[in-house]
């Protein structure tokens, strides 16, 4: 019997859950103690998979299968591939930050502690399961705790936030349950994926299909005109709500893709990926524009993630490997540098209490540390070379240039968007004369303190190792998305 | 012969009655009409050779549960005239439009097929030469023993219930 | 002069209705000792022991198939499913309603007596295998609702809901007498083996009579699973009963009117699925969109469970609509799982809400997370539940259905469900966001808070569990509603 | 080896900005050794090149495999031949000395740390642009440099338009790079490689065709435009003299702006693939040249002037280089690259020792509050005329020679006009900066009564002095086009384009080059007089005014800049606004979101109209009890058959 | 011979008459009245049917109805009397205190 890794991947941060809700009530940092522990073990446990995980092989690893459901034949049956390895790691890595960075939320600290770890679980659980059932049940499943998160913990607009991306995503992951439902009878009966994807559809079967579940991925990427949900839910919930929605939530669409589009409609995805490269590259160019004028500064960051999502889109379209391995490194680095962006507003909104851009001015003069920190992630945002965002960025756009040469270049200007909407944020928080609101509190507007930096640097770290030598990450992503891609017959690519 | 005048009388009573109910502003002259309806239902029972049924008919309905009716009018004193007045909105015409409806679909299947008589091919026959009550005794206390039964709990639920709403409180 | 001995009474076996005599022979017991038993907690106790002894018999006389008392009774695994499901929403039910008859001091004896007469009736429901004795059951446990509505004697709401359940009751009675009526005068016969010999001869609707007397048929067990346009008594019914009946209601009645419909049209008219299917697809769709919209509306929690149950009485009738074995099994699970949903919902609002239910507009959940947190939470699985969010045990009673309405081709209804389900989920999670989102104010503040006592609590964590279990390992309980179809062509 | 010379500054960069704080005013010393120790290894990578024979002078390689997937693939090269080791010893070397001059500029400087982390930082990227191998890590460069360029304008974020310059400067630069990035798609795509030698020798082996041999350069072009401030691209550049001054002096003179004339040079044979990109290089070039020139005549702005002066030198390279590309020979890059050694030299010593001004009168930058200052500064002053004469290309002054050659090689390759408007171009030169010279140093003190101008110290003008010696005698570097020094040396790297002949005469009406030369230093010593008429002479200002009487059409559209900043914001910038407002608050808030709030809406409102059918009324339930059975019984009725 | 039909005909007049009573009458006790009405309209119905198939499961069932409706009378009663007593009123259309 081989150790069980995965699951333990998978359910230590429910355990964790389980340990803050027995932690008594008085007890709060303790409670913040425990959960920060038990999703630095689950990382720690994420990184014994990476240590295992052999990089030659493009197929699922670690696998583990369990019947679950007879009657469906459906089974807890988990396994990690390259693409999915750096989502799990991307996931363990921003949610031990995301309970230090809510160290100093005081309300309902277990409540946010455990909703948390229930979170990462089932995040964890879309990116592992190897069952059509399971990945359902887990993408879903991850509703209710962002629910709560941002409606109880969010800011003023949370509860219209809140509702909104509920029903959104919902409305999308019906309409996937009615595909899951029907994937399930033209399929064999079977909810296996490896099964289901040599099922060999018919191609009208695989349109609406691909259909159903696109409406789901669609919205969660958020690809164009499906993304209002995403400045509101962004915008609205507390710091570590943003930075799981942009770190991790909004690569559920993307992966969906990969994992289930693909391989179990290659026609379909053949037939629809020009439209698929479109919707993207509108999403980058309308997503940048948006940006430009936006006035909070955190909404900005969230059309942002439209943008950058939109990349990811067209790099999946793309449907070549290079692009696509550049979508899956994107869809990390995106978790990271908006991660990170999500983290120090949440900072600077602890100081100033406003998000507006009108009402901060010269915030790097008073923090310069912070500043710079900013700065970075800002630059990582916008894909400077040699840090992480331009990778993913290059590559997509490398990749989908030889297919799909206008949309490349339209593509391209969301690289000019991202440098203007993203500087002239930060020209007018960063720069100029120092306006601040309780500008007279000057320990609140301390520079960044060390346990902030704790969760700062980390980030930035990562940022510059996959700008700068991001040869291990795209080693093990390269043959799984070749895999992926191999069981398509690409009219494409020679088009 | 006189069957047929027997049922022409009793069925227009039956009607008559009937409509009269509907439309009677008292409720005591409704019960009264409901009391003649039933009685007259109760001669085309007989007609029909249904005998036991017919003295159940008057006994039972007719008997012991319209006088229940007259009596609880008289105790709560509800009967006042009714408005003639109908307060909601095409209630009265689309109610009865409705019931056009009904009789149309009724008389669309009665001359489609009722028409053409039905198979005679009942599943359980009084054995030949029995009275009907014999009959129906037999048969409701062999095959219908189980439902028979159940009225009882339905009865004793009947009970429980006044008990309970009639009750006094604690 | 007729000898006794003529009157052998044929097919006399009292394992096929076993559950039922138990428990009304406890009833019996029950009003007969009741005035001498001292203390609600024994006659409690008694009542919950009935149950599980009915349960027992329910469970021993499972895995056979065969009718009794001259053809009138089935017995069958489908029918053993539902007495179970029925004896647990008694159970439950009786838990909560202990503190009912403490809050309103009422007499214990005939509020659970009338309980467990609704029960054996809605038990009798799923076995019968005669039209007439399907009225005589569904008359009894309609009757014993009428009362149990009015429980609370002296108050407008409850007698004016029970006032108009009663007429529509009567009302939708007589329609379903007639269609029997029509079914015998076609047939010959109310027996359903004898009706679906003769509906088997005639592949298409060849008949008037017959067309006519299954339309009224399935107007009067429409009424009962409260589908519309044959629902409008649910929501005044709902409001103004009692929540723990209330509860009953609607897990009781929605799964002895389900069981009775599935049997009737699977087992009785298989041959005239062709007929029956789009009246069914129109009854589910209409249902499905009204309570799921008219739901978004509501202020009052339990009208807006009411208007829940309409909506997922579409659901159920998406399964049955599906018209296969899958839909069926699913609707089957769809009864249990919502059944113990729902009765967690409606003991979670009568906790909120005792003694008197005060409270129950929605407003009165305001910061129920903070004041009640217990009651709060697990009101958020049920509501998840209703909502089949996974993991509990909504979403796969969802899935089953959705499944089965794919699998039959009806792919526009499984989309049409999914989508007013989604609209569904505005309500259940507007509740979600009074209790946790906003802070406490106005009454539930005010108001001293009684602590929850032990058999609420009790039944509350037995529903929570059993949502939690059928929405993590539904294996099981699938495999069972997957074996107790009834006799299928 | 290579690796080391980025990696000091950079090493420096990080050390300084982690410990800013802690190093205080040994900072600069730090820095200064950090680049200076890269120019050291540069000398030695020199040197190692000087030990090869000409045709193999190329060293280096890949250091690590940096992105590779599917069937892209770039490795982190670097690699020095003579073009790259000539800038490495110009970024180096001038670098080192801005450096050392920064310590005392920014002497009194809170934040001296972060200043010298930037500015190593920033030697660092650009020695990455200039060693690099491979596009990409080119492009690496290229970004970083446009980044340490915005850092370093933006350096005194407290003022708006010190903040504002530096985000134009990186959004203008963007726009460029929008144009590079889908020039390296092409290039992939075109030779499956991003690997700068395997390029140029695909591309010298089979020539491209069509369009795809116009596009690729012209698409590098776009980014070159950007970053060495070119038309179009260009108006960033003035804006950029809110950095401090040795920012100015090092990036936006010396180093960083002339990258894309380095990248011209570089990618050569790409350029070479077709003559419409040349003619396009050299059509931007001279049109810089010549607008930039004339804005600059009438500045009043001490950098400001310098600022334009080096849009307009840089045109002069472009059109080198273009030159170049066009005649497919070696000798115009040889110019052009001249060109830029001798640029960063006088330019940095001519910015300097504006800083040098500004550090005497506080700040101050209006030429027309200085004059006189010869007195109180005399080695700023002195140093800063040889500055003059070398751009005016007084000879022997290094200026002379490099421009001289320019127009030489644009003679030689057949654009005569060209040759006629770089000598115009020479003239406004000679001209604006005599005018700045006359304002600054010579007439009376027009500076404010409380400010005492002094000299600065000597950290500051031992800079200017060596600035002043190479700009003096860097002409040396080549003394003439076909057999100087630099011509021979970086001969090599341009010739593996296809070479062809001048047809005409090589000189203008077959003159000599001497009497060629004496004519083009006429011409500035003419304007350099005009200027002395102007703004030194007695009756100076009458002469002015009379100018301004039939010109002032010309000075006040001079003065304007041309409206050009205008004409792009109203062109670009506000349109650009109102469809982001459009999109952002009509698109997105009313129609999409309209449509998911207004379908919540319907269903609310549905919702209540179906509300209230559920009128409490029980005979209304029973109508509708009714209503549904007669509609189940007619559908039943109407199947029967 | 009276055709059977007409017995048939008589009994669906009845109970429409009955179920259009219940729409227009406003005294719940008419009302249920009419309800009462419905079921003599069935019971016609059954005794019918039983006497043109040679039957006597319809007259059986009748008997079963006359049990339902007294059993029904007795506990509608019940609830008319408890809610008169309260507002001295049989007016159906008075009682809209639950709705929406």
């Amino acid at each position: 019997m081989t150790i069980p890794v995965l699951s333990i991947v998978l359910f230590l941060p429910l355990a964790g859950a389980l340990l803050v809700s027995l932690v008594p009530k008085d007890y709060v940092k303790l409670m913040r103690l425990v959960a920060l522990a038990s999703s630095i073990v689950a990382f720690g446990a994420s990184l014994w998979m990476l240590f295992l995980f052999n990089s030659a092989d493009g197929g699922f690893q670690l696998v583990e299968k369990v019947e679950w459901i007879s009657r469906y034949r459906a089974s807890y049956h988990l396994g990690v591939d390259g693409i999915s390895l750096w989502l799990v790691l991307l996931t363990t890595f921003l949610v031990p930050l995301c309970i230090a960075a809510s160290w100093r939320v005081d309300k309902k600290v277990k409540a946010l502690n455990v909703i948390l770890l229930l979170m990462e679980t089932s995040i964890l659980g879309v990116f592992l399961s190897l069952d059509l059932l399971l990945f359902y049940i887990f993408w879903e499943g991850m509703l209710i705790p962002m629910y709560f998160l941002i409606g109880v913990w969010g800011y003023e607009r949370r509860v219209y936030a809140a509702l909104k991306f509920f029903l959104y995503t919902l409305f999308g992951s019906l309409l996937m349950l009615v595909g899951v439902a029907a994937l399930y009878f033209l399929g064999g009966r079977t909810f296996d994926l490896a099964e289901l994807s040599r099922s060999g559809l018919g191609p009208s079967a695989q349109l609406w299909l691909f259909g159903a579940f696109f409406a789901s991925f669609a919205i969660k990427v958020p690809i164009f005109p499906f993304h209002t949900w995403l400045p509101d839910a962004h915008t609205e919930a507390p710091t570590a709500g943003s930075v799981l929605l942009a770190g991790v939530l909004l690569k559920m669409g993307g992966y969906g893709f990969l994992r289930l589009s693909i391989p179990l409609f290659p026609d379909a995805t053949v037939k629809f990926a020009p439209w698929l490269a479109i919707l993207g590259v509108i999403g980058i160019v309308y997503g940048g524009i948006v940006s430009i004028v936006q006035s909070d500064v955190k909404r900005l960051v969230a059309y942002s993630s439209v943008s950058h999502l939109g990349f990811v889109v067209l790099g999946i379209a793309a449907l070549n490997t290079a692009a696509t391995t550049g979508s899956v490194l994107q869809m990390v680095s995106h978790g990271l540098s908006t991660g990170l962006l999500f983290l120090l507003i949440g900072m600077l909104y602890q100081r100033a209490h406003t998000r507006k851009i009108a009402d901060l001015s010269g915030v790097g003069g008073v923090m310069p540390v912070f500043g710079g920190m900013f700065l970075i992630a800002v630059l990582s945002s916008l894909g400077l070379p040699g840090l992480n965002g331009f990778v993913g960025e290059f590559l997509i756009l490398n990749g989908t240039f030889p297919v799909m040469r206008a949309l490349t270049i339209i593509a391209t200007l969301g690289v000019v968007l991202a440098a203007i909407y993203l500087l002239w944020m930060y020209e007018r928080v960063f720069t100029g004369p120092v306006k601040i609101p309780h500008a007279e509190r000057k320990s609140v507007w301390r520079d960044v303190s060390p346990g902030e930096l704790a969760v700062i640097v980390p980030v930035i770290a990562m940022m510059l190792w996959i700008g700068l030598y991001p040869k291990p990450f795209l080693d093990r992503i390269e043959p799984s998305v070749e895999r992926v891609l191999s069981n398509l017959n690409r009219p494409v690519a020679s088009r | 012969m006189i069957e047929g005048w027997v049922f022409m009388f009793s069925a227009l009573i039956a009607l008559v009655s009937a409509l009269a109910m509907v439309v009677s502003k008292h409720a005591v002259h409704a019960a009264l009409y409901l009391v003649a309806t039933q009685i007259a239902l109760a001669v085309l029972f007989l007609l029909q050779g249904a005998f036991f049924i017919a003295a159940l008919q008057v006994i039972v309905y007719a008997g012991a549960i319209m006088v229940l009716f007259v009596f609880v009018i008289m105790l709560l004193g509800v009967d006042q005239k009714e408005a003639l007045l109908e307060p909601l909105e095409f209630q009265r015409p689309l109610a009865i439009g409705l019931g056009l409806v009904l009789i149309a679909e009724a008389l669309y299947l009665g001359t489609y097929d009722l028409a053409r008589g039905l198979a005679a091919r009942a599943d359980v026959r009084p054995l030949a030469g029995e009275g009907n009550v014999e009959s129906i005794a037999r048969i409701l206390f062999t095959r219908w023993a189980f439902p028979f039964e159940v009225t009882s709990v339905l009865l004793v639920v009947a009970v429980v219930g006044v008990m309970v709403l009639a009750r006094r409180r604690a | 002069m007729m000898a006794l001995q003529e009157l052998r009474i044929p097919g006399v076996s009292f394992i096929a209705v076993a559950p039922e005599v138990i428990l009304s022979a406890g009833g019996l017991v029950l009003l007969v000792t009741g005035s001498f038993l001292k203390g609600r907690a024994t006659v409690l106790f008694m009542s919950l022991l009935t149950l599980t002894g009915a349960a027992v018999a329910a469970v021993l006389s499972a895995g056979r198939d065969f009718t009794a008392f001259s053809g009138a009774v089935v017995l069958d695994d489908f029918a053993v499913f539902v007495k179970l499901i029925l004896l647990a929403v008694a159970a439950i039910s009786i838990l909560v309603s202990g503190q009912l008859l403490d809050d309103e001091r009422a007499p214990a004896p005939e509020f659970l007596g009338l309980v467990m007469f609704a029960t054996a009736g809605m038990m009798l429901m799923a076995s019968a295998s005669d039209l007439m004795l399907l009225f005589l059951a569904l008359e009894t446990f309609s009757l014993a609702l009428y009362v149990l509505v009015a429980f609370r004697r002296g108050r407008a709401d409850s007698q004016e809901g029970a006032l108009k359940y009663f007429l529509m009751g009567s009302f939708s009675s007589a329609f379903f007498l007639y269609g029997i009526a029509l079914v015998y005068g076609a047939t010959g016969t109310t027996r359903l083996e004898g009706i679906r010999a003769y509906a088997r001869e005639i592949p298409v609707l060849g008949q008037g009579l017959l067309a006519a007397g299954l339309a009224l048929l399935l107007v009067g067990l429409a009424f009962k699973v409260a589908a519309v346009p044959f629902h409008m008594w649910t929501p005044d019914a709902y409001q103004g009963a009692p929540s723990p009946v209330a509860g009953f209601m609607a897990a009781g009645s929605k799964a002895a009117g389900f069981a009775a419909l599935i049997r009737v049209l699977f087992s009785v008219f298989p041959s005239l699925v062709w007929d029956w299917r789009p009246v069914i697809v129109i009854l589910s769709v209409i249902s499905m969109v009204v309570g799921s919209v008219v739901a978004i509306v509501q202020t009052n929690v339990k009208r807006m469970l009411a208007y829940s149950a309409i909506a997922h009485s579409g659901f159920l009738l998406v399964g049955v609509a599906s018209a296969n074995s899958r839909g069926v099994s699913g609707a089957l699970f769809y009864l249990g799982a919502y059944a113990v949903t729902v009765l967690g919902a409606f003991a979670v609002v009568y906790g909120v809400g005792r003694p008197g239910e005060p409270f129950v507009h929605i407003q009165n959940y305001r910061g129920l997370g903070k004041t009640r947190p217990f009651l709060a939470w697990t009101l958020v699985l049920f509501l998840a539940s209703l909502a089949g969010i996974p993991p509990t045990a909504g979403f796969f009673a969802k899935f089953e259905v959705l499944s089965a309405a794919v699998s039959a081709g009806l792919t526009g209804l499984a989309v049409v469900a999914v989508v007013a389900s989604a609209a569904a989920v505005f309500f259940y999670f507007r509740i979600i966001w009074l209790m946790f989102f906003e802070e406490p104010e106005g009454w539930a503040e005010g108001a001293e808070q009684p602590a929850t006592a032990l058999p609420l609590g009790l039944a509350v964590i037995l529903t929570a569990v059993a949502v939690a279990f059928l929405g993590i390992v539904p294996g099981i309980v699938l495999d069972l509603a997957s074996s107790s179809l009834p006799g299928l062509p | 080896m290579l690796l080391l010379i980025p990696a000091i500054p950079l090493a420096g960069a990080v050390f300084l900005l982690i410990f800013r704080a802690k190093v205080g005013r040994f900072a600069g010393a730090i820095a200064s050794s950090a680049i200076g120790g890269s120019f050291f290894v540069s000398l030695i990578a020199w040197s190692e090149l000087l030990n090869r024979p000409a045709e193999s002078r190329a060293v280096g390689g890949r250091v690590f495999e940096w992105i590779a997937a599917g069937s892209f693939h770039a490795d982190f090269t670097l690699r020095v031949d003579p073009l790259t080791a000539v800038m490495l010893l110009v970024v180096t070397g001038v670098g080192t000395l801005i450096h050392i001059y920064s310590i005392g500029y920014m002497a009194s400087d809170e934040r001296r740390g972060t200043f010298f982390g930037y500015l190593n930082l920033f030697a660092a990227s650009m020695l990455v642009l200039v060693l690099a191998g491979n596009f990409l890590v080119l492009f690496l460069g290229w970004e970083l440099v446009g980044l340490c360029s915005f850092l370093l304008i933006s350096f005194w974020s407290h003022r708006p338009s010190a903040a504002a310059a530096g985000k134009k400067a990186f959004i203008v630069n963007r726009i460029g790079d929008f144009g590079f990035l889908i020039a390296l798609f092409l290039i992939q795509k075109t030779f499956g490689t991003l690997d700068m030698v395997e390029v140029f020798a695909r591309a010298g082996e089979s020539p491209l065709t069509g369009s795809l041999a116009t596009a690729i350069p012209l698409l590098l072009l776009l980014g070159c435009a950007g970053k060495s401030a070119q038309i179009p691209l260009y108006i960033w550049l003035p804006d950029a003299m809110e950095g401090p001054t040795p920012v100015s002096a090092l990036i936006h003179a010396a180093t960083m702006v002339t990258a894309g004339v380095y990248l011209v040079a570089r990618a050569h044979v790409l350029f070479e693939q077709s003559l419409i990109a040349g003619g396009v290089v050299v059509g931007i070039g001279i049109a810089t040249a010549l607008l930039a020139a004339a804005i600059a005549i009438s500045q009043d702005d001490i950098k400001r002037v310098l600022a334009y002066s080096t849009v307009s030198q840089l045109g002069y390279m472009f059109v080198a280089v273009g030159t170049g590309a066009l005649s497919r020979s070696a000798l115009p890059y040889v110019a052009g690259i001249f060109h830029l050694v001798t640029h960063a030299f006088f330019k940095a010593l001519l910015f300097l020792g504006a800083g040098s001004v500004m550090h005497a009168v506080g700040d101050e930058t209006d030429m027309k509050k200085m004059g006189g200052l010869r007195k109180a500064l005399p080695v700023t002053s002195l140093t800063f005329i040889i500055g003059w004469l070398a751009i005016s290309g007084v000879p022997p002054l290094s200026g002379f020679f490099s421009k001289e050659s320019i127009l030489a090689a644009a003679w030689e390759h057949g654009l005569p006009w060209i040759w006629v408007l770089g000598v115009i171009v020479a003239g406004m030169t000679a001209f604006y900066m005599s005018r700045q010279v006359f304002l600054t140093f010579f007439g009376e003190s027009r500076v404010a009564a409380d400010v005492h101008p002094h000299e600065s110290p000597p950290v500051m003008t031992r800079v200017l002095q060596s600035l002043a010696l190479l700009a003096a005698v860097g002409g040396l570097l080549n003394l003439t086009l076909h057999h100087g020094t630099l011509s021979k040396w970086l001969e090599p790297v341009f010739t593996s384009g296809v070479h062809i002949e001048a047809t005409e005469a090589a000189t203008p009406l077959g003159l000599p080059e001497v009497v060629v030369s004496a004519f083009i230093a006429l011409v500035s010593l003419a304007a350099i007089a005009l200027a002395y008429r102007l703004y030194l002479a007695p009756g100076a200002e009458k002469a002015r005014t009379r100018l301004k009487g039939s010109l002032g059409y010309f000075v006040r559209l001079s003065q304007k800049k041309f409206f050009v900043d205008e004409l792009y914001n109203s062109l670009f910038v506000w349109p650009g606004k109102v469809v982001a407002r459009i999109a952002a608050f009509g698109i997105d808030a009313k129609i999409i979101d309209g449509a998911v709030n207004g379908a919540a809406k319907a269903v609310g409102a549905a919702a209540l109209r179906m509300r209230m059918t559920q009128s409490g009324l029980v005979r209304r339930y029973a109508m509708a009890m009714l209503t549904g059975a007669a509609l189940i019984v007619a559908l039943f009725v109407v199947r029967v058959r | 011979m009276i055709p059977d039909t007409w017995y048939l005909v008589l009994s669906a007049l009845l109970f429409t008459i009955g179920a259009v009573g219940v729409l227009i009458r406003r005294n719940v006790i008419v009302m249920f009245m009419c309800i009462e009405l419905m079921l003599n309209a069935v019971n016609l119905s059954f005794v019918t049917f039983d006497r043109m198939l040679g039957g006597v499961d319809g007259q059986i069932s009748v008997f079963f109805v006359l049990v339902v409706a007294a059993a029904e009378v007795v506990v509608g009663l019940a609830i008319i009397v408890g809610i008169f007593r309260r507002r001295a009123s049989a007016d159906a259309d008075q009682m809209s205190m639950l709705k929406w």
